[in-house]
């Protein structure tokens, strides 16, 4: 779970983090008392998605008036598909130096991972490999204020910032620990008058952990849709085609999307309805598909946990509640296979039982297709 | 033969009495496992379909000679679950809960890797071993069947899809392995590959990968020295850079973890790279 | 550093383990109140000594009146040298069984060690072996929910008693670890209604953890001199004897006490100077031991990092400042003996260099020995 | 010949350039210790008496090949020093701060252990041998000599007054070992005499101990499977039980940590025990 700037900004700071003085607000009005209290300001739009700068979402005010006027024309903005709906004032710094650092979680080494770069300000998939300093943690050992030294030497920062950048590398990972960050990044951590601060934040924390944080504010996150099929449990991400999709597992859902466009089809959505999900559930996705208004329905199930008998009574429990009035195309195989097929066909529905005919059938009927 | 798991294993089902727990060690039984026990708190004494359960991993290590586990519990208290596993000498341990917190994750795996055990998952299906007709895991039984093909997968429907087909192809499995699909888990195609160079009867190997990180990556470079055919089929062809799809974590980064990335890498180390699942039996045919 | 029972069971109820109802208690009104308030009630003396409870420190009042009597009767007491200054009112409990419980670090193995046993509400120390049950803990792995379930499967617990003492062993060395503990222990551990509520408790926090837990309640222990020493920074304890001494380093000094016994004399205190003193402390701990009012006074120092010379200078301060009006004997060996040896010999004080002799001749001068 | 500490080590010194730290690199040095450098944050790039200075343990390890490291910065940094030593691959690791915290020392001994590290203390004047002309720690220069006898003692103090009483006695030593007086300690008197016992050059071993734990009665166990001559001293007969002696820790408890139940043990493994420190050296010349 992606948190707001202004979010992830308190977090650091109580862990002692100095951060630019800064007021969350959502009017013009808030803006100009912001602004007339902190003095000249970058006005932040708090969405969830990289490079707001580039595309608008941060504008500077020289005073309240000014303030005034670039918020009543940044609020409600789309920022990257975003509606921006409040902004952070900060007060703005006079930047001297920008420096990239972050601590994530590596897959492949099953370890934390630290990186730091004095290309900061950038995002750090556009700096090159070389400015970049990698350090994995031993979780068994988590990070001694030593390592933050050794990170600040391997930087060459000396001084103040030698003292200040090994500090905060320690409070960094105690975030990344104590709060179950998939992500903390701090970048620019600007140098301003000689001394470090967090000039922008960025704190993912992980959704399976959630449950251990009532401290940490909920926030909502994609498109009407995707909250909708979120909120029943599903995974679900908005496409641009018009086929839409439901499968089983994630892998199964990818595939599904791969054989969608391999015979020439434009998938609507990504949509893992889990491995061993229920009729209520299943329903419920579908019907969200059918909300989309595709061209086409593409329901791929191979039958672990998921029992194909549930399956086609989730199917026909919408097609006989709210309706399906797009075609419907249906792969089902494996555990309760006959049932569920047996089921389907006696309302009128032919299941396929091979992934590559179907996946072909449904772009077909979406009048696509080589 | 088979790898990791064989009918020498004696296992026992950490949160046996559960719904999800009970159901799955009778379909383990009825494959063939050998289920010595059970585990849940509070409920010492039982017998569920005959098995005996106990209270703690402890007493249930003491009075069977388990040596393998497969877990049960919810994610919140799969940490624990583990570490009692581990710390009472299970050296095989599957984990089939998902949304198991990633720290969580992180100290199991790191722990395990001191202690010799062999962790699968979490977020996993299981393991299989059809040559030896035991398995851990939630797989369909009927799908499998026995033969000189070692699969090795992230997720599982997809595995359970190119399974079933490799079966229906007349081309039975060593041993099939769910890695799993959370961002952290305790194998990765090396260490399994690994197995699979070392046992006798698998004669081929197929790779179920994803896009996201670069384990597939890493994979090619063992994949040179193996000795071994290979073919590999990867997922997320289909799935837009910067998306994360389910609890896959496919996401894309900075050229590591594309698809082109990783079949150029696979291809390149000589294996046989397919397109889409169905295209997998037939590839492997060619190769065996 | 010990803490009062109120103390440590305030710290045990913040990690949500039960304890009674309780109020601390200075005045006989403030103990008529409380018992109105919270029913019948033990009054507990908060004195930092073991076996309370056989001493007299622990009396029950039925009602208001006789919490007021009893109050009276208690403040001020003796309790095994130790004045009683307030006293714990806790609700009275129907205990249906003493279960004993603790955490403290095991320097043999390094490693924390637990202790239970079903034969609670007596000192461990006067419990059969047999009917311990020792559980050392990884440091590295701490305590998971498991080991908890596997102390209660030990002790033969079940039903909810398994299940609450499961929980509270995973809290008790969740404080250990968080505060710092040397010892944490709960006895007795009490069965109320079937359920468990910490009965008494007590909580020794590690003296050189204090820096960092500024939010455990700094608790002064042992007799005025002992503070007055302790505030200098040096390890001092009262004893019985009328030979004042001081050495430098734990071992030194504790062999120092054994000479002094073994030539028939009796030691006043022990006093470590530490390893490295310079001379305004060891002037200061000179004067502690002039104020005692021994017999004689016994300096033996071996010299390593302490100073030989600085030692002397210390000497002389004391007996030209506030004067030394008894016999002091001074054994002086080690880093710049000869210069510390002339500074004393220049003010008629001969140092010897054996400690057999030197500690015979303080024996001689205190008047006792063979 | 000597044990642990040898002319080869290459020393660092952590925290040289306090005041502490500064004079006994010095005195170190003039011992005829092998220092090869020493570290201060911020204050990498100087040298002291010609030593150079780093910012961390890795630049100075880096540079100088080093693997052996004193730590003397204030206790509430030890940890942070320790693990930046161990984690750079120092092997032997001497701590001199007293007022460590326990939990902390019970991390930095149990790493040590996973990694293989020597740690002496902490609360320690350190180790000596002086056959080898080499030390690191705080002890005088002048009271060792060279000779067949290895010490291992609790305490500082009290070890230099039993050192210098064999020294005026001609028993010189092999190495001088201060376990340091904290309740956490990396060694024991076990390790220690098992040290002793494959060092053909110690004859003779001396034991200095104290009141409280039970690291006297396993060294007893040992003593009898030592196959070398040794002398025990212990501290403590006049201390009255329940009281701590300074941060020695000495409590006694349950019979166990007794003077009478240490002697008793050590006597019955073959030991000669003495009952004040100026008895030891003639005890050793009868055995020697």
């Amino acid at each position: 779970m992606k948190q707001y700037e202004y979010l992830a900004k308190q977090i650091l700071a109580s862990y002692g983090i100095p951060i630019p003085p800064g007021r969350v607000v959502d009017t013009p009005e808030d803006a100009e008392a912001a602004v007339r209290e902190i003095g000249p300001a970058a006005l932040k739009a708090q969405v969830l998605v990289g490079g707001r700068g580039k595309a608008g979402g941060i504008r500077f005010a020289q005073n309240a008036e000014e303030a005034k006027t670039l918020t009543k024309a940044m609020m409600g903005m789309d920022l990257k598909g975003y509606t921006v709906e409040r902004l952070y004032a900060e007060g703005k710094l006079e930047i001297e130096q920008e420096i990239y650092i972050s601590v994530t979680t590596d897959g492949n080494t099953k370890a934390p991972l630290i990186m730091a770069s004095r290309a900061g300000g950038v995002e750090i998939e556009e700096v090159d490999d070389r400015e970049i300093v990698r350090r994995h943690i031993d979780p068994r050992v988590g990070v001694e204020p030593y390592f933050g030294r050794e990170l600040a030497a391997a930087l060459g920062l000396e001084g103040t910032l030698f003292k200040e950048f090994s500090d905060l590398v320690v409070k960094l990972y105690r975030i990344y620990r104590d709060k179950d960050a998939e992500l903390v990044e701090i970048n620019p951590l600007a140098v301003v008058k000689g001394h470090l601060v967090a000039a922008d934040a960025r704190l993912n924390i992980d959704d399976s952990a959630m449950y251990r944080h009532p401290e940490i504010q909920r926030v909502d996150e994609g498109s009407v849709l995707e909250k909708k099929v979120q909120e029943i449990g599903l995974a679900y991400v908005e496409l641009d085609g018009d086929i839409a999709v439901m499968a089983n597992g994630a892998g199964m859902a990818m595939a599904t999307l791969d054989a969608i466009q391999f015979f020439g089809g434009r998938p609507a959505n990504f949509l893992d309805a889990g491995g061993g999900a229920s009729v209520e559930p299943t329903a419920q996705a579908l019907g969200v598909l059918v909300s989309m208004d595709p061209k086409v329905i593409f329901v791929n199930i191979f039958g672990g946990i998921t029992r194909c008998d549930d399956v086609a009574r989730a199917i026909l429990q919408v097609k006989e509640g709210v309706g399906i009035p797009v075609p419907l195309v249906v792969r089902l195989v494996g555990t309760n296979e006959a049932e569920g097929v047996r089921l389907l066909a006696e309302r009128g529905i032919a299941a396929y039982s091979e992934m590559a005919e179907a996946a072909e059938q449904a772009v077909k009927l979406a009048g696509e297709g080589r | 033969m088979a790898i990791l798991l064989t009918r020498e294993s004696r296992v026992i089902v950490q949160g046996m009495t559960g719904n999800q727990g009970r159901f799955h060690t009778g379909q383990m039984q009825a494959y063939g496992t050998n289920v010595v026990g059970g585990t849940s708190p509070g409920k010492g004494g039982q017998r569920i379909d005959g098995i005996p359960v106990f209270d703690t991993v402890s007493a249930a290590v003491k009075a069977t000679g388990a040596d393998a586990s497969i877990v049960f519990v919810p994610a919140p208290f799969a940490k624990d679950a583990a570490f009692e596993a581990m710390e009472n000498g299970i050296k095989l341990l599957v984990m089939i809960p998902e949304h198991i917190p990633v720290q969580d994750a992180m100290a199991i795996v790191t722990r395990a890797r001191d202690l010799g055990v062999v962790v699968i998952g979490p977020n996993t299906f299981g393991i299989i071993s059809p040559g030896e007709k035991t398995k851990m895991g939630i797989m369909p039984n009927h799908i499998y069947q026995s033969g000189p093909i070692g699969v090795v997968a992230r997720s599982g429907t997809l595995s359970y899809e190119i399974a079933f087909s490799l079966t229906n192809a007349g081309l039975g499995q060593t041993t099939v392995v769910g890695m799993g699909g959370d961002p952290v888990v305790g194998q990765n195609f090396v260490s399994v590959l690994e197995e699979f160079k070392h046992d006798a009867a698998t004669k081929a190997i197929v790779m179920v990968g994803e896009i996201g990180g670069s384990a597939e990556e890493e994979a090619a470079e063992h994949i040179k020295r193996l000795g071994k055919p290979v073919v590999a089929y990867l997922a997320g062809r289909a799935a837009p850079p910067g998306k994360r799809m389910g609890h896959a974590g496919a996401i894309i980064e900075r050229g590591r973890g594309t698809l082109e990335s990783k079949e150029k890498a696979l291809t390149a180390a000589g294996a046989t790279v397919v397109t889409m699942p169905w295209q997998v039996a037939e590839a492997v045919k060619k190769l065996v």
